[in-house]
């Protein structure tokens, strides 16, 4: 295994544990934080191929990486607000009790 | 005379669609008002319709087309045209005419309907989309103006939608015939992949000229058929579709359920005929594979029989019906296969001459049945009439002469000869005698279903309430009954053997049969055989009591019970189709069970929404009414829309789920 | 490559611990941890940059937020731990199979070697490639964290007086 | 490497608008608002906004198309313009009928994130570059998040924002870690860029995977199945305006952008290679759509919910058109888009005028809707009647546009013959349930007691606007195909 393979598993492995908090969790912050880590991941793959990358001087990879920071951050603070707004309407933030639509 | 330029053309369609929708948006507190907007409209397109007709008449040989790009995509452009010849102005007159009596007709019969506005609307629109079929000289043009019809009619159908049954009837009329429209869109479809034009007429370069004929014709598609064939056959689908050939027919007698008018109008006069005139439009399309002696099937005999099934089997019906308006249903059935056997053994000519006076004696039937029902506060069946003779006498005299136009009674009525004219053809038929032989039978039986109805409505003594206070409606609705018997009576003169104008106009390569006279004797001593045998059984002794049995059913139960019930072909389709789709159920709830139930639940709903797609065809759809069957089809949205929990974590699974099928599926089409 | 090895096992020991935890506040604790990892990947590759602003919006604000909201949405009675559902084994599943699906990928296809030289780019050749060639997305980037400020703060305020049926 | 930044300013005008009206939106509110009623405030708002729109949209117009600007992240061509034009032409109609429809406090935030929003299509719209089109995807994702989200006083707007955030974010995870390896791939983030990258390699497994990461992403924004689960929650609880906005513009921006992505980015410049490796999995998800959209809107007895698996049998023709769209050119796929928003414009605004009055939700609330407002009853008709495809409508020539393409493509027993007879077929069905729909607002009686309902003037204008665009564009659709 190559250290680019080193890293780019790692995030794979980062990534489908953001997934499986997704999926598993019921508190809808903890699944808030899960997208985060699949955004993270992301983010490791950016950085790894800029490091091996053919062309590190362009800095894509690098730059990416900063606008994904910024729209993970917007991501956050959009979600807690909605999570809040849910809970002031069902006194909990958990997610299967979120049924209302259906069908 | 002046005539009609052909750039101006589009005119005749638009007034009364333009009328359509000014009537649309007036107050509906001034009915006269807006059908007053829907006369002035169709009389203007009818003026119109006769300059164009003259234009046609003028130089029948060279046809007036006009041409314009509608859009450009991509590489190609779409064009659409209108085309005045004879075969299209002749019909755009006679739509606007009967259109116009049967207008003023309505005056009457919806005097006391609140929602007469909107009557004259949708009739309106009908008028503008039917004349847009007949002048356009593209095919596409052309379907947009037939589901513009059949959205009118549906409209129309289901106009007293406070009756389940009319509501039901519409559905099913929409849905049948979008079944064949199905194949008409795919035959349309092909025809531009083949010949990359769908314009008629376009110099040389149009569907129906030479050069496009025998490319379709050179070309072969699976089982050797000629892909004219092929595509001749689909659009036939759409044509069976909208003119009630079996086995597409249940819709027709079921329209009735509209306003008498309408029936008048769209299920009796024009719309239905719109089938037999596609098929003539596009003759030269269906008889290009006439030049190929190998071709395992040709598209015209698929027509004949299919018309040679449906006027005999509309014909049998007819006899055991007890309500007045089936009755007259099942006899358009019968002459509407009628026409499409001439046109498929070739006689076009007399397809077209039989749909137009056809077209005047039905009407004038069905506006006589509206009369009858009208004045006897709306009594429909049959065995409760009787005796209205006296009391209804302008409606008798002229529905006596619709009924002897239909029947055939010889010389005087246009009836006879535009029969004869098929009747010849089918004899001439070099493939088969066997349309000729059932068109006979089935001169015999029309004779004998139209005394019958004759005798048992006027003859005899009134049976019921609405019978016996019955009066003569009022001459606004009588009026067009007498015009309508006259032209019954005078449209004949236009194609006897020894004078054939209208075929020779329609088609100036025309060519009269020769030697007929043993051939019209054959026929008159049938009709004459049926009215006697109808006189017999009903006119000489009629009946005293509406509950007495038919005399038929006396002598032949078995028959007449299987007749009246239309020959079980509403229960033929339940047990076929019906069962096929019990069985996909049941293999559906089978699968569900077992293991693989995410995958496999999807599956078997397809196939038993397969299966209640072929279900909307059968009697349980007719019965238990289009309901079921939409109920049925709900029922299964409904298991599907189950997956859909509103538990998120379900959905994003969902997301992962579809992510790793789809990926898995790229890599391993990739190794392959 | 042994570096490498010790942060991921760190990062990824963190998460996991962190995303089985029941109570949040030890989970967001943990997270931040994980979090530092991350940003500690970020400086074995040699993006010092990249580091910084992880730290500075992971661990600086948005754990913050995340706190905020875990003690705003605390239910007043002591944390009942939801029953285990039977999301569970279809949810490793998924997890599973999407994990299996990118290693797998990753290990079967031909990637560039690149050079063992950690590359050079500073915050210099940064602040030129925003203001360069990327000054639409530098642009949209503040307009979408407008949105998300402005957003937020609307949706997350307390129903005021105004907003009383 | 320099930049010129007025002519960055140039090709930014119509987002430039956008953003200054939206800063000016919120700046008169704060300055002016105190002491005003809350519907003056709204009025406002909503004016200045709808004069934003206008100038972006005089911007969109003046600028010809030029080409790439602003160092290659955008391209100016007459996609762009079209889809730009598109998108705020049907933001235009949305504003246009929030006065009076929609009583929402912080009326000027919800016109400000409505601006924001659009200013989001519009770059998606004409961006060729990864970074700022998944910049533009975010902007405008998370500003319809809120406008779902934006009606306090209902639980179902924030469960619907919620799980439509949820899913939205999850999706826009596997976006960006699909374009992560891209960007690894070909170490490029413009589009011709990576075009090139790809052309010299073979087609590798992680290039696979990242394709279908892609095609996650926009399956969440087409809501074609399986990735459509969240759009009947929202449709459904969103705010109708809003719904209105999700259905319409931002699926028209998002097909401009992966049309794009897919087209000039993922697919290798020979013109005659193997097909693209999206190509699959992009039918595979256009059958699902039209089959599961289809069949499950027969089940629906609420009509924001129909309209959404309508929507997702519409993605499913749409990505139809998108297979097809390299030989045809995007005019058949845009002009379905285009039309297709129009109507869900209309049905939508129809239902948001109804929502200020009692609430439509189960088809029953429409029951004589002719009675009490044939102004609603016509539009909600005309509208219903495009989607299903019947003449003289926009809709069905779109059909027609799409299906003629696919069938063209390769005869019926090719894989897009096969879809588009499959659509045609399902259409039928498709005019079943709007049948349904029309049926109770055209034909029922209305509940006893059941008043007149006043339409606002702004929502008439616009749903005469949409009528109006839905027929000019059936009966004349050169006003749009020529632009390309």
């Amino acid at each position: 295994m190559s250290p680019l393979q080193a890293c780019l598993v790692f995030s794979a492995a980062l990534f489908s544990l953001g997934l499986i908090a997704v999926l598993v969790r019921s508190n809808a912050i903890l699944v808030l934080l899960g997208v985060e880590l699949m955004l993270n991941a992301a983010n490791l793959n950016f950085i790894a191929f800029w490091r091996y990358g053919p062309t590190p001087a362009e800095g894509h990879g690098v730059v990416f990486v900063v606008f994904a920071l910024a729209v993970a951050a917007a991501e956050a603070a959009v979600g807690l607000a909605l999570v809040i707004a849910l809970h002031r309407h069902q006194r909990n933030v958990h997610l299967g009790d979120a049924r209302r639509l259906h069908g | 005379m002046m005539h009609l330029p052909v750039q101006l053309t589009w005119l005749i369609p638009t007034l009364p669609a333009a009328a359509a929708a000014v009537i649309a948006v007036v107050p509906a507190r001034r009915p006269g008002l807006g059908a007053g907007l829907a006369l002035a409209a169709l009389a203007g397109s009818l003026i119109l319709a006769v300059l164009a007709l003259g234009g046609a008449l003028a130089d029948p040989a060279t046809r007036l087309t006009h041409t314009f790009t509608w859009f450009a995509v991509g590489h190609g452009a779409i064009r659409l045209g209108w085309l005045l010849d004879p075969l299209g102005t002749l019909l755009a007159v006679m739509v606007a005419a009967v259109g116009l009596l049967i207008f003023t007709f309505s005056l009457g019969y919806l005097r006391e309907d609140p929602r007469a506005k909107q009557f004259f609307c949708f009739l309106s629109l009908f008028a503008g989309a039917m004349l847009g079929l007949l002048l356009a000289n593209s095919l596409l043009l052309l379907f947009v103006c037939w589901e513009l019809v059949g959205l009118a009619s549906y409209l129309l159908i289901g106009f007293w939608f406070q009756r389940p049954a009319a509501a039901q009837a519409a559905r099913k009329a929409f849905i049948t015939t979008r079944i064949g429209d199905l194949g008409l869109l795919l035959g349309l479809v092909w025809l531009q992949d083949a010949t990359g034009t769908l314009l008629l007429f376009d110099g040389g370069r149009g569907v129906l000229e030479a050069e496009a004929l025998s490319t379709l014709a050179g070309a072969t598609t699976v089982g050797g058929l000629a892909v004219s064939t092929a595509i001749g056959l689909l659009l036939f689908c759409g044509a069976a579709g909208k003119s009630g050939q079996v086995p597409l027919h249940v819709w027709l007698p079921d329209a009735m359920e509209g306003p008498t008018p309408v029936s008048a109008l769209i299920h009796a006069a024009t719309m239905v005929a719109a089938g037999v005139f596609l098929v003539a439009r596009v003759f030269p399309l269906l008889a290009a594979d006439l030049a190929l002696p190998l071709a395992p099937v040709h598209a015209l005999s698929v027509v004949a029989a299919v018309g040679a099934v449906t006027s005999l089997f509309g014909a049998a019906v007819a006899v055991a019906q007890d309500d007045i308006k089936r009755v007259l249903a099942f006899s358009t059935v019968s002459q509407l296969g009628y026409m499409m056997l001439a046109a498929g053994t070739g006689a076009w000519t007399a397809a077209i001459f039989h749909l137009l006076t056809h077209a005047c004696f039905k009407a004038l039937l069905f506006l006589g049945a509206g009369s009858v029902i009208h004045a006897t506060h709306h009594e429909q069946d049959i065995r409760r009439l009787g005796g209205l003779r006296e009391r209804l006498p302008v409606t008798g005299a002229t529905f006596a002469v619709g009924m002897m136009a239909l029947a055939g009674v010889p010389f005087l009525f246009s009836g006879f000869w535009s029969k004869e004219a098929i009747l010849h053809a089918a004899h001439g038929w070099a493939v088969s005698q066997l349309p000729f032989l059932v068109a006979l039978a089935a001169v015999a039986l029309t004779a004998f279903y139209m005394t019958r109805l004759l005798a048992e409505v006027f003859a005899g003594a009134p049976r019921g309430h609405g019978a016996e206070t019955a009066h003569e409606s009022p001459a606004v609705m009588t009026i067009p009954l007498v015009v309508l018997a006259i032209a019954s009576v005078s449209l004949g003169f236009l194609g006897t053997p020894w004078w054939p104008w209208l075929q020779r106009t329609l088609d100036p390569t025309f060519k009269a049969e020769a030697g007929g006279a043993g051939l019209m004797a054959v026929s008159i001593a049938l009709v004459a055989t049926g009215i006697l045998a109808g006189w017999t059984r009903y006119g000489r002794h009629p009946r005293s009591d509406a509950r007495a049995p038919d005399p038929l059913a006396r002598s032949v139960p078995r028959l007449h019970g299987a007749l009246a019930a239309r020959l079980g072909c509403d229960e033929l389709y339940a047990a076929t189709l019906g069962r096929l789709n019990a069985a996909l159920a049941a293999a559906a709830s089978a699968l569900d069970r077992s293991v693989w139930d995410g995958c496999v639940r999807f599956l078997a709903r397809l196939g038993v929404y397969a299966g209640i797609v072929s279900r909307e065809t059968d009697e349980k759809a007719l019965n238990g009414g289009f309901n079921a069957a939409g109920d049925g089809l709900r029922a299964s949205g409904r298991a599907y829309a189950r997956t859909q929990t509103g538990d998120a974590h379900g959905y994003v699974w969902m997301l992962a789920a579809g992510f790793v099928l789809l990926a898995l599926g790229a890599l391993l089409g990739e190794a392959r | 490559m042994i570096a490498l090895a010790a942060i991921a096992l760190c990062t990824l020991a963190a998460a996991a611990v962190a995303l089985a935890l029941r109570d949040l506040i030890h989970s967001a604790l943990l997270l931040i941890a994980s979090w530092v990892g991350i940003a500690a990947f970020y400086l074995w590759a040699g993006a010092e940059f990249v580091a910084f602003a992880q730290v500075l919006i992971y661990v600086g604000a948005i754990s913050m937020v995340v706190l905020f909201a875990v003690l705003l949405t605390r239910p007043p009675t002591a944390p009942v731990s939801p029953a285990r559902s039977g999301r569970a084994v279809p949810g490793f599943l998924a997890g599973g199979a999407v994990l299996g699906l990118l290693a797998g990928a990753v290990l079967s296809s031909p990637l560039p070697a690149g050079t063992d030289a950690t590359p050079a780019f500073g915050v210099r050749e940064l602040g030129l490639k925003l203001l360069v060639p990327h000054a639409g997305a530098l642009l949209a980037t503040g307009a979408l964290l407008t949105v998300a400020l402005l957003g937020a703060v609307v949706l997350a305020a307390g129903r005021g007086k105004e907003d009383a049926p | 490497m320099t930049i010129d930044y007025s002519e960055l300013l140039h090709a930014f005008r119509p987002e430039a608008c956008l953003v200054a009206g939206a800063l000016l939106v919120l700046g008169l509110d704060l300055a002016t608002g105190r002491g005003r009623t809350a519907e003056r405030r709204a009025r406002n708002a909503a004016l200045l906004g709808l004069l934003a729109l206008a100038a972006a949209l005089a911007a969109t117009f003046a600028a010809a198309p030029t080409g790439p600007v602003a160092a290659g992240t955008m391209l100016l061509d007459p996609l762009a313009r079209v889809t730009r034009t598109g998108v705020l032409g049907l933001a235009l109609l949305v504003l246009a009928a929030t006065p009076g429809t929609l009583r929402l406090p912080h009326a000027a935030e919800y016109v400000a994130l409505l601006l924001f929003a659009t200013a989001g299509f519009t770059l998606m719209a004409g961006t060729t570059s990864l970074l700022l089109g998944f910049v533009a995807l975010e902007l405008a994702s998370v500003a319809l998040y809120l406008l779902a989200g934006f009606d306090k006083s209902r639980p179902e707007s924030a469960e619907a924002a919620l799980k439509y955030f949820l899913f939205g974010a999850v999706a826009a995870a596997f976006l960006l870690f699909g374009f992560s390896l891209l960007y690894g791939l070909t170490g490029a983030l413009e589009l011709p860029g990576i075009a090139r990258g790809l052309a010299a390699q073979p087609v590798s497994p992680l290039l696979l995977v990242a394709v279908v990461m892609v095609l996650v992403g926009f399956g969440f924004k087409a809501a074609a199945a399986p990735f459509h689960l969240w759009a009947p929650d929202a449709y459904q609880g969103a705010p109708a305006p809003a719904a209105a906005l999700i259905a319409s513009a931002a699926k028209l921006a998002g097909l401009a952008f992966f049309l794009r992505l897919l087209e000039s980015g993922l697919t290798a410049p020979a013109a005659d290679g193997p097909p693209a490796p999206w190509t699959g999995a992009l039918a595979v998800l256009a059958t699902l759509s039209l089959v599961v959209g289809n069949l499950a809107a027969l089940g629906q007895g609420n009509v924001r919910r129909l309209l959404a698996y309508s929507a997702v049998a519409h993605a499913g023709a749409l990505l139809l058109g998108v297979l097809v769209s390299g030989r045809a050119g995007p005019g058949p796929v845009v002009y379905y888009a285009v039309t297709y928003g129009l109507a869900t414009v209309g049905a939508f605004l129809v239902l948001a005028v109804l929502d200020g009055q009692g609430g439509a939700q189960a088809h029953a609330d429409l029951a004589g809707l002719r009675r009490r407002s044939p102004l609603l009853a016509g539009v909600l008709a005309a509208c219903l009647l495009s989607l299903a495809g019947i003449p003289p409508f926009a809709g069905f020539l779109g059909k027609f546009l799409v299906f003629a393409e696919a069938l063209k493509a390769g005869g019926p027993a090719s894989l897009p013959g096969a879809i588009a007879l499959l659509a045609i077929a399902l259409s039928a069905v498709a005019l079943y349930y709007y049948l349904i729909v029309l049926k109770e607002a055209l034909v029922r009686a209305p509940a006893p007691g059941a008043p007149a309902i006043r339409v606002p003037a702004g929502a008439a204008l616009s749903l005469i606007a949409t009528v109006a665009l839905l027929l000019a564009l059936g009966l004349l659709p050169d006003l749009l195909l020529r632009r390309f």
